[in-house]
């Protein structure tokens, strides 16, 4: 199936302000569903609640909207009861990080066979661009109009340390990256995970200086470098930058492989008597 | 040559296409629409069309042979 | 035997009374066609504070599950008998462990001691102390069979046929220790 | 041919998981807590052995969240949990209703509010179950007392929540969670089972939430033919956001009338000794078995005392209390809170009746002893009113 069919055309144009990263996100995210040849049944896009989880509104796959910060636990007793299906979880930054962040490093350890595809713009966009668990140290919000005095989380760092086979940050701006991302974390076997640095114009930006909805994209450009070039910084120099790249690549049996052990010594146990 | 079509309709005049093309061959209409103006600078990299936040551009064409 | 048979077995966590309830309530309701239930009172804490468990083995449906008038106290902490010593009626029995309990005189109950601890040990395992009382109990009460608690012990321990034996002979110490009365 | 019956004396809240699994369920996400914790450490054991799935997640938020995920799936789900999870699954108890997945939660209920007192009875999330989550809704509720209801009900509970496509709230007790009593775990009958219904129509043509008149419209499975839209939020037939306020009055009037308007299917009650009687015991759970108590003893001394026992909580069975209210002289209510089913109770009564409560909540059970003080103290005052 086409790209374009993954979309729900007649709810378009798109619900998010002008300038917002999501139908960036949301666009290579359908692209990779036609170069791995889902299907809409055999595919369920989950979402929270956010910007970011009215994604599923426009994707013609199955779907499921639940609340703020849970997608990832409704995602995986949607994973764990069909394994056959190819389960894609939305969230932004509030979701996964803040509100849900307990789930995410706990899916991340569980290694529960789900994408999820956090789209990180820094602030709550929907309630009125509020901080969040990554907002950077010293930005504006409009809950720290004063300058924020907390640290953001690494959120790929933490997911990385949770376990996870596959983790990976890319920015919108860098969307060409970013999809190859996608496109690798939908492929592997266990939990991935991709972090996509985003811009909010509308509030992140105008708070901070970049109201045009170009500005805060190219704010991200300036400040991006990679993995690589990122050990050769010190800490207080890799606290601004947004760090591109993997951080995680490997194999690891995912959870409902190994269950099926689960379910053979049960039966094992149940054959042989009480 | 290629060709960008900007579905007016889908578009919200975020700049984000003329500002980041290569080649800058966007210009802007007075309420913002972008016009693919200088198509024969066009490389047809797809930058602008992978990175337009409302799904509103559509590359057409190839180089012509 | 009354109608209605109400048995606390008292102690401190970790010494196996809700297994030894549950063998009676077993053999009951499945090997004697009788009514049971068995409720335990504990506290947050798994292992060394007081619990009691209350069985009840009647010939009529039980409604409420908890012991109303005693018939039979098991006592295997100095801390349960003190609880019970007291409390319970003429009709009762009361049954301690003499290893670890110093007992009061003049009691409305009768009650007997034995030494519960020194014969789980005998049988090399002093968590066989909840076995050697329900040995005790049998044949004390004749509230359900030598045989239905013998069906239970086998069904329960068919698979590991040194535990089984171990707790046969704890079971049938107890047996003994009450004959001997 | 007969069919198997296995005897065993075990807890009610191992009853419950041969229940679930006699039901067809066949997924448990949960995260333990007293004195719910044997229903799932039964479910470990007892699920992968029927090709079903355990899981231990990191909260009752996410359990409550998985649960209603593998049910969209198509895999019948539950959980269970104690007051303090019970009210972290508030929210997402919300999600089932709104988005109509079947699912089942055990709450065995504890003593006090926060973390109370772990180990000890108490009913005090009567009303919780009801309205526990925001927003109006409908909710079945079930209540068993002996350990044969956590089995055979358990099955209703499923069938229920299959049939209407909501959540099941089987709201237990620890009296009745830790008994061991004797119970029947029999062969269940296929054509007892509901299972969910199944669209015949066209893939395009479905919409997930079509429904019609009297019923709920049949829901797909992920992976399936169809494609399902399932969402939380207020959607129209098809599962997409819609925010008219014709659309929203519409859905909220469903999920309510879908259970209010099948009471006669949905509302189960005992009658004891009803026929003939002065005073109806009206009770739930672990009382029931205190009012039962009771009332043999009552009978003895010649009293004419019956009981109603409810074990559909909700909707509540206003008829069959009304009935009560109008055919005795009084109605005694004894329950583990400080008069949560009671209040229920007199909002019916337009009868005069005189309608006491038995209250406890020092986490000990009610004794049959304290409802036969209050019969005796009910008779004195209503010896009063009536003459």
């Amino acid at each position: 199936m086409k790209a374009q069919e993954f979309l729900v055309k007649e709810k378009f144009p798109l619900f998010w302000c002008a300038g917002c990263g999501n139908g960036s996100v949301m666009h290579a995210i359908v692209r990779c569903f036609e170069k791995l040849n889902y299907t809409r049944e055999n595919t369920v896009v989950v979402t929270g609640i956010g910007c970011w989880g009215k994604g599923d509104d426009y994707i013609n796959t199955n779907t499921f909207h639940g609340t703020h910060g849970r997608a990832l636990a409704f995602g995986t007793g949607i994973k764990l009861a069909n394994p056959e299906l190819n389960v894609v979880v939305l969230m932004g930054d509030g979701d996964g990080a803040t509100i849900g962040g307990n789930h995410l490093i706990h899916a991340a350890r569980r290694n529960v066979d789900v994408t999820s595809i956090v789209v990180n713009n820094l602030n709550y966009g929907m309630t009125g661009g509020q901080y969040s668990g990554t907002t950077p140290c010293n930005k504006t919000t409009s809950t720290s109009r004063y300058g924020h005095i907390e640290h953001g989380f690494d959120l790929s760092g933490l997911v990385a340390a949770a376990g996870a086979p596959y983790v990976a940050r890319g920015s919108v701006y860098g969307i060409v990256q970013l999809e190859k991302f996608i496109l690798e974390a939908l492929k592997k076997k266990g939990f991935s995970f991709v972090e996509a640095i985003s811009q909010c114009p509308t509030h992140f930006g105008r708070l901070n200086g970049m109201k045009e909805p170009a500005g805060m994209l190219n704010w991200i450009k300036e400040n991006s470098v990679s993995v690589s070039s990122a050990n050769q910084l010190s800490d207080s120099e890799r606290e601004n930058k947004f760090i591109l790249g993997k951080f995680a690549d490997k194999e690891k049996e995912d959870y409902s492989t190994k269950y099926l052990r689960v379910i053979r010594e049960a039966k094992k146990i149940k054959e042989g008597g009480k | 040559m290629w060709k960008v079509e900007v579905n007016e309709k889908l578009c919200k005049r975020c700049g984000i296409c003329s500002t980041f093309c290569p080649v800058k061959v966007f210009t802007c209409e007075i309420d913002g629409l972008p016009v693919h103006t200088y198509q024969e600078k066009c490389t047809g990299c797809n930058l602008c069309v992978l990175r337009c936040p409302d799904i509103a551009l559509t590359l057409t064409g190839g180089k012509e042979q | 035997m009354k109608s209605r048979y109400e048995i606390i077995l008292s102690g401190v966590g970790g010494q196996g009374l809700v297994v030894g309830g549950t063998i009676l309530g077993e053999a009951a309701t499945m090997f004697e066609n009788l009514n049971s239930t068995l409720t335990t009172s504990y506290g947050v804490e798994t292992r060394g504070t007081f619990t009691k468990s209350d069985v009840i083995i009647s010939k009529d449906e039980i409604f409420f599950p908890e012991v109303v008038e005693e018939d039979f106290v098991l006592a295997l902490a100095q801390v349960s008998y003190d609880k019970y010593a007291k409390l319970i009626n003429e009709n009762c029995i009361l049954v301690y462990d003499c290893n670890s309990i110093d007992p009061v005189d003049h009691l409305k109950a009768r009650q007997y001691g034995f030494p519960i601890t020194d014969a789980a040990r005998e049988i090399g395992n002093i968590a066989t102390a909840n076995i050697i009382s329900l040995g005790l109990i049998v044949k004390m009460t004749g509230v359900v069979s030598v045989e239905s608690v013998t069906n239970v012990l086998k069904e329960q321990f068919s698979k590991k046929p040194k535990i089984y034996e171990m707790n046969l002979n704890a079971f049938n110490k107890g047996l003994e220790m009450a004959e001997q009365l | 041919m007969t069919k198997k019956q296995d005897i065993r004396f075990i807890q009610g809240n191992v009853a419950m998981v041969e229940g679930a699994i006699a039901a067809g369920a066949r997924f448990y996400a949960g995260y333990p807590i007293t004195p719910s914790s044997e229903v799932a450490e039964a479910s470990s054991i007892r699920l992968p052995q029927e090709d079903g799935l355990y899981v231990q997640m990191e909260d009752e938020i996410a359990s409550i969240a998985a649960i209603i995920g593998a049910s969209a799936s198509g895999k019948k789900s539950y959980t269970a949990t104690s007051g303090p999870g019970f009210s972290l699954m508030q929210e997402n108890l919300g999600v089932a209703i709104m988005a109509e997945v079947p699912c089942v939660i055990i709450n065995v209920q504890r003593s006090g509010p926060s973390t109370g007192l772990a180990t000890k009875p108490a009913q005090g999330d009567f009303l919780q179950s009801r309205w526990g989550t925001h927003g109006d809704h409908g909710i079945i509720v079930l209540s068993p007392s002996t350990v044969q209801d956590c089995f055979d009900l358990m099955i209703d509970a499923f069938n229920y929540a299959e049939k209407y496509r909501t959540p099941v709230i089987f709201l237990a007790d620890e009296i009745v969670g830790h008994i061991r009593e004797k119970v029947v775990i029999r062969e269940v009958d296929e054509n007892e089972i509901i299972n969910r219904a199944q669209p015949d129509c066209e893939p395009e043509e479905y919409k997930p939430f079509n429904h019609t008149e009297n019923g709920v419209a049949p829901l797909a499975p992920f992976g399936d033919k169809y494609v399902v839209r399932l969402s939380g939020s207020t959607h129209d037939e098809r599962g997409f956001p819609c925010s008219r306020p014709d659309n929203a009055d519409k859905f909220i009037r469903h999920y309510t009338d879908k259970i209010e308007k099948n009471y006669k299917d949905i509302v189960k009650v005992r009658k004891y000794n009803l026929e003939d009687v002065d005073i109806t015991l009206v009770a739930f759970g672990g009382s029931t078995r205190s009012a039962l108590e009771a009332m043999n003893m009552a009978r003895k001394e010649g009293k004419k005392v019956g009981v109603l026992q409810l074990v559909t909580l909700w909707p509540f069975p206003e008829d069959e209390v009304i009935d009560a209210l109008i055919n005795s002289k009084a109605v005694i209510v004894p329950e583990m809170n400080l008069g949560q089913m009671i209040r229920e109770v007199k909002r019916l009564n337009d009868f005069n009746t005189v309608v006491q409560g038995v209250n406890r909540i020092d986490s000990m059970a009610i004794t049959p002893k304290e409802i036969l003080d209050k019969i005796a103290e009910v008779e004195n005052e209503s010896s009063r009113i009536f003459g």
